[in-house]
């Protein structure tokens, strides 16, 4: 787990002006085609017939980071991509609130599509990152399904 | 010796600490975690070392930090 | 051709402040789980040696806006989505500019993808829109492949 | 006498007006725009009417523009 690991944890929401910035970084890239943007929200489950109100994100964040490089290599053998940028946050993350970002650019379609895909399927079953679930009156750790 | 380090919803059931031996396959690890913390029966867990995932068939040949991690749910 | 179909177009670009408030007005929907977001993104390809350095789009707008509309109720009706929208640029875009900029949400990603995917592959082939590419010396009709 | 709008590239090469017959099928529409011009030789082209697309099994039974046009290149 080397220094030069690329960092993808944010404290807090992924703000709408950071995936803003990150679009307008992506100007310059004039071999670029096509961008593919997959959100994660923060939905509002009703949890013993009360709803979520937050979800409070932990990771094993050395471990997830070592993951997400290799996560990061194989789409780049698998697929014609120009870049790719993965963010996730920690903290306490409210409803309506986004707490995933991945972001895929390549020359054509096809291959943003089908890499942003991959890598959220990718991260949400190998990095070691868990969400607890909040209602008014207890948590819940949230579990994956497909 | 190991030191054990839980994630999740195993961080509140395991709070106890435990001698384990330096030299130990994973496969062994995993008994003694079982054997050790009762509150894990039923609960699957992955376990990771200092340079990444452990599987079964991988073996412990010095004291590093072990993760153990319930499954994840991120994104 | 009601005078209730839903605009698509924009004059000019489409820009990322633009991309983040549609991100932020779905912020109060706390049923959505996962967004997917396509952008297309004016590319320097090279044609007869001299890189494109903008795409003029023009659009039969009436027919464009009430075969969207069609688009938009099958998409309804082939995914469990909670919305989408579709905007497309007219006029002159700069290469590296925005020019098509398709979101889709839905309670889980599964539709979000497929719904988007098929939305843009959808609104290539049936919406009568056409980009004239530039470059220092001639003009270029673009074609859509694949 | 139907109005007729091309798009797209055809715009440029298409300039002359063309009377046509109110009464006609899509598929005779077809073969005089063919006719009346020549540069269409090898051009794809669409056709649309009011309330959207025509195929060669419409048929138009009073005057409505005609929108002629060639393959799509959006997105």
């Amino acid at each position: 787990m080397s220094a030069s690991l690329k960092n993808i944890f944010t404290l807090g929401p992924i703000t709408p002006a950071f995936i803003a910035e990150s679009i307008a970084k992506h100007q310059t890239k004039t071999s670029i085609g096509a961008h593919d943007l997959f959100l994660g929200q923060v939905r509002a489950d009703e949890k013993e017939g009360l709803p979520v109100t937050s979800i409070l994100y932990t990771a094993n964040e050395s471990l997830a980071l070592s993951i997400c490089q290799e996560i990061r290599e194989e789409a780049f053998q698998k697929f014609p991509i120009t870049c790719l940028h993965i963010h996730h946050s920690l903290g306490e993350i409210k409803t309506g609130e986004i707490c995933f970002f991945v972001f895929v650019s390549s020359p054509h379609r096809k291959a943003s599509f089908e890499a942003c895909e991959w890598l959220v399927n990718e991260i949400k079953e190998k990095c070691p990152i868990w969400g607890e679930e909040k209602t008014a009156e207890k948590s819940f750790w949230k579990e994956n399904h497909g | 010796m190991h030191s054990l380090i839980f994630y999740g919803k195993l961080k509140t059931l395991c709070t106890e600490t435990v001698l384990l031996p330096s030299q130990i396959s994973v496969e062994d690890l995993r008994k003694s975690l079982n054997e050790h913390f009762p509150q894990l029966h039923g609960e699957p867990f992955l376990l990771a070392g200092e340079k990444g995932m452990l599987h079964d068939s991988n073996s412990l040949n010095g004291d590093e930090s072990i993760s153990i991690m319930p499954p994840f749910s991120g994104g």
